[in-house]
């Protein structure tokens, strides 16, 4: 059976707090009608309010809050509807979260998941859509992950809960409404691996979050159109250190372009591609791309954020540069991904 | 009606109604597709931004939140530039960069709008402190939810605002609600604002928010307390939300709110109200000439809006920094 | 002394006498250069956490902050562990990671010191939390200064508490300074701690800070109406430092306080008025005995952490994940 | 006449404020007897108290606050004492001093500079002695300085001041009480562009803050010692955009080094020589080395931070490294640079 990934969210929830009574789920409207885009749904009814609350709105005591919990071994999983509000909270991340474990010499752990949903389109602007991932990824002690497929909300979002370590759970609004078939399973690698999705012989995009349904599409694309194939890997745990996967397809390929969601200056990838070329033999020989956005904040006016995303066509664009191939046709972005503000369909904003 | 002077009245209605038919007319023309943004609108809530308007100039400072279109009008913001802005076009007050949530008209001290909940706070604190400094006699407005009393940076910032004894003026339309939350989820049972705005440091008001002569008497004490420097004032004006918490519906058939407390408050509609009163008096003419008139100017405000341009896509690379270097 | 127990007031005094030893001889000791890392003393303030002492158990929780020392021993932490953590040693508490302002003995609930001001205040409301959920009765203290009653995460976290009716218990050691900043710069003139606390939503107690009877007296009700189950309790205890905000000496020259503000404190020093008490008392042999004993213990805990050897080089890397991938 | 980094920092202030009266100084402790360091010594005196003041501890208000003072044409120099407290005002920093400008389409500007010490050694441990300056340094709509000279203390800080933007003044505690000649003046370019000091032909040494002294101190025991002359950059302006006179160094060197006092994973310098290869000519064959603190949080004790800073002899190690030379002998780290958790003499700690 097909699921969404809002729905994928809600069962790893759910299933966490089965299996672990200890498992508690907080956020400003975690026990709403909607529950979070559908991602809470019916767990205060099955868990009961003192396992599934609302809260004030009080970002920063709260993720504190949750610290407490977690250090006399509760497992919070907080939520925030957008990023943005939780910069509010950096100093409980990242002065007590990340550090708590290792500034008391290792005699607590702190076991806390934060999601974060990160918005794009419709209007977000500037202080609803930042995809502010490298914020978490830089310090030590913190573990960043971006699901890209329904089965990484479901698996990802598990393993997160069950780390005994504070993870950042980095979900893009964008995804909620993919479908897919899941395998009700995860195990603590889902945490720190990369996953080869689609294998190739040209080239290899290593695409986070949305980027991934995107590269897919963009290589399905490439396949038909110009018989070019691509590795495709799913860039899920957001680190700097390249994956076994990821180092076997670019010595394949020696063409790597990495997707993420980020600013230029805030992608981890310029990190990544310096390690890859220090680990690789004749490194610098290697052929990197990196796709971002720009280093602007978003603006709100959808006439101003048109051209602004990267997606299959950008995607495709950057391969056929790095492949000297004409691009020219494949795909027009005007009528075929229109309107360029919205994921689709199903989204009927505002929010 | 007696003992209030019928003019302040009719005024007062006539803010009321601006406000309303501006937000109305965007929640009906939502639909189209062309408001590419999130909009949080106020209709239920016009008193107390109604009331302020009479009381405030442009000299005097003020920011607001996600829920701002009040609170711009009120201040006297340009509302061609509102609907453009929310169309996202050139001709909008923040150049199509800021849509509905960052409104701002400094031509008459509408110093902006925040979409992150208690983050303009803190700016309305500063500007206090900048109206202090200047000896003008500026005050400078907060407009706030009652969610955002949640923020420590609500706090902060009234404990600042009565160290240096500010011109600040905190003005809370509790409208019970932070998007389907009910206050009982995120704040104590019986608390007061006004007790724990005054624990704080804030010489503090409450009045009817749903009722315009009230929201205009208690705000008339409040501008009068803080325009005579003597410090940080808080005010609470109860009043309620009709639509959705975002966006252009109603959204009723949810259930976080009960039907009768809907209805009661429906019935209580500040408008309805203020219009009964004015059925008896000689300015009723004058009200309907005046909503003719505002219909025009509303239309105007739309067509205005659909006739401006996009902004140009260099500009949004343009003005990160205020020199480019 | 009549009506209130020989054997407790023995016993706070007994308390009192070793926190302050145990201080006094770090400042002895830090010329020495070997302990390494920023102090902030409890001289003077032994009263409070002293009291406290007797009324909790191991099983309770308690956080603090960068002045932690006093905080920590009177919870049952672990005194060779605390020397050693200040020497940067292996057997240190925090295996020398963390350093003075980051002490923890989870074995007796306590639950670790932050060095960002406020910043453990949440933490205690969420350890509170969890004797919530746990049903064992346990309580949550929360250690604070009068600067931490400015930050955001003191009024977001006594909200959150009054809302899910946790039992914590704020202990404010109102000191009147934050570094050389007075409270007059900080806070409103005539600021009531309590009044402020109550209107956010906690019950509130307070004492003599500077007297431990009374800080017993007062803590011995807060306790029981915190475990009962009512919800946050908050204290506040006006007490004194009597050192440099950090560091081993006075810096009385500095004239950031007024000299005879000092001396009227340092009169008023909780542990002589103790001594007093007990000089006319069948116990004072008892007493002069411990004090020997202290002696000795301090000593020890000294000898420990000088002996104790250095933390393994490798060990800076490690610890960053709970499990390495 | 010679003054101190501090008395530079303290003369800054004085002159801006005599320049402009709607400059305002405050900060916890700015008007204490010590003065931040000596930084704010006597300004309350020629002040006043309404333009130099104590604050109470509520860092994320009254960032907040000082974007409301420099939206109505005041400008605002905050200081903090550490950097790491500063991370309980991101949501104002971010979310509103560095788009304020932008999101209302030009119509504000928000003329803020916000000093922040950086510490390290004495035991300053995981929440003071963080160097974080890529928090800052990826957000658009922000300048991030890192004064590494006597000379930059008091100009940049002048030219911070003078900005119409918001500047993150980033100021290294050790940095305090280097000595140097200046030359009262300064210019908008301060903000925004590097410094060759030393001038060589070997290697291009690019180093900011605190790393700067260091570096200046390497080269001159490199040169003394094995003849090996380096190019030496004040990286005072925290950006990934190569400059003028780094480009040229690097076009004559072909080799560089970074030397920054974040943490790995946080450094700037992976972007910036991502920009290099793409913007040089024969780009991929430029050996660049990054010098960093490694991806830990920084220890109490100082028997663990024994060996974890970088100073005058990592930088000659990674120098000897680059060029093949040996290195053994030059300097001796033990005796030469003891005890390594202090600037110098001078600092009598705790603080
Ligand atoms: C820091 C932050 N947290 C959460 C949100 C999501 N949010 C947007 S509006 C809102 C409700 C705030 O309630 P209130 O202050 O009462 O204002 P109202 O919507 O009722 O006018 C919330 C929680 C946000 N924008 N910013
Ligand atoms: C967030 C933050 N701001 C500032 C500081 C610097 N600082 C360290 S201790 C202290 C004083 C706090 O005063 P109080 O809470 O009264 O505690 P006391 O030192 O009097 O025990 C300050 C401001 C800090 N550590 N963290
Ligand atoms: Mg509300
Ligand atoms: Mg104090």
């Amino acid at each position: 059976m097909k699921i969404t990934f809002s729905k994928a969210i809600n069962f790893a929830i759910r299933d966490s707090m089965r299996d672990d009574n200890k498992v508690i789920c907080m956020g400003l409207g975690a026990t709403d009608p909607k529950g979070v885009f559908g991602t809470t749904i019916d767990l205060e009814k099955e868990f009961g309010s003192k396992r599934v609350f609302d809260i004030p709105t009080s970002e920063n005591a709260l993720t504190g809050i949750c610290i407490g919990l977690s250090i006399a071994g509760y497992k919070p999983l907080l939520t925030h509807q957008r990023l943005d509000f939780a910069l509010l909270s950096l100093d409980q991340i990242i002065n007590n979260a990340a550090k708590a474990h290792y500034m008391y010499g290792g005699e607590i752990c702190c076991p806390l998941v934060i999601r974060m949903i990160m918005g794009r389109g419709w209007g977000q602007g500037p202080t609803h859509s930042q995809n502010l991932q490298m914020l978490f990824a830089g310090i030590p002690g913190l573990r960043v992950v971006m699901p890209g497929t329904v089965q990484d909300a479901y698996s990802q979002l598990r393993a997160s809960i069950n780390s005994n370590d504070p993870v950042i759970f980095l979900e893009h609004r964008w995804l909620h409404n993919s479908e897919s078939q899941v395998v009700y399973d995860f195990s603590d690698q889902d945490l720190v691996t990369q996953s080869l999705v689609k294998s190739g012989e040209d080239i290899t995009i290593l695409a986070c979050s949305y980027m991934l349904p995107e590269a897919i599409k963009a290589r399905r694309i490439l396949k038909e159109k110009l018989g070019v194939t691509a590795d495709i890997i799913n860039f899920r745990s957001y680190r700097a250190i390249p994956d076994e996967c990821l180092i076997k397809s670019i010595n394949k390929t020696r063409k790597l372009i990495v997707a993420d969601t980020a600013m230029r200056s805030f992608t981890i990838a310029d990190q990544l591609s310096n390690n890859i070329r220090d680990l690789l033999i004749d490194g610098n020989s290697i052929d990197i791309r990196i796709l971002s956005m720009p280093d602007i904040p978003e603006p709100t006016s959808h006439f101003l954020t048109k051209g602004l995303y990267n997606d299959s066509y950008t995607i495709i664009s950057k391969t056929c540069e790095l492949l000297s191939k004409d691009c020219r046709g494949l795909i027009n972005r005007d009528t075929e991904l229109k309107p360029h503000d919205v994921p689709g369909e199903w989204f009927k904003g505002p929010f | 009606m007696e003992r209030f002077e019928g003019s302040i009245q009719l005024e007062l209605l006539k803010r009321m109604r601006r406000i309303r038919d501006v937000e109305l007319r965007i929640a009906e023309e939502y639909s189209q597709g062309e408001m590419r943004c999130p909009v949080h609108l106020s209709v239920g809530q016009e008193a107390p931004s109604s009331a302020l308007s009479l009381l405030v100039y442009p000299s005097d400072y003020a920011v607001s939140t996600h829920r701002g279109h009040a609170h711009y009008l009120a201040k006297g913001g340009d509302l061609n530039a509102m609907i453009a802005e929310i169309y996202g076009k050139e001709t909008g007050c923040s150049k199509g960069k800021g849509g509905s949530m960052h409104l701002i008209d400094t031509t008459v001290g509408f110093m902006g709008t925040s979409a992150i909940v208690g983050n303009s706070i803190p700016t309305g604190t500063g500007l206090a402190h900048a109206a202090q400094l200047n000896k003008t006699g500026q005050i400078s407005i907060i407009h706030l939810g009652d969610g955002a009393i949640e923020e420590g940076s609500f706090y902060e910032s009234l404990n600042y605002a009565a160290v240096k004894n500010l011109p600040a003026l905190y003005l809370c339309e509790n409208n019970f609600y932070s998007v389907y939350s009910p206050l009982n989820v995120r704040q104590p049972k019986n608390r007061d604002f006004c007790f724990l705005a005054k624990s704080i440091g804030a010489k503090t008001f409450s009045g009817d928010g749903n009722c315009v002569i009230s929201s205009y008497k208690t705000l008339k004490q409040a501008v009068k307390y803080c325009r005579s420097g003597k410090g940080p004032t808080f005010v609470e004006l109860k009043t309620y939300r009709w639509l959705e918490h975002c966006g252009p519906n109603n959204d009723n058939e949810l259930g976080y709110r009960e039907e009768r407390e809907i209805e009661y408050w429906m019935n209580n509609d500040p408008i309805k109200k203020a219009e009964a009163r004015l059925r008896k008096r000689p300015e009723k003419d004058h009200y309907k000439n005046y909503c003719q008139a505002l219909k025009k100017e509303v239309d105007d405000a739309f067509e205005f809006a659909k006739l401006s341009s996009a902004p140009d896509i260099q500009s949004r690379s343009k003005t990160i920094f205020s020199t480019e270097q």
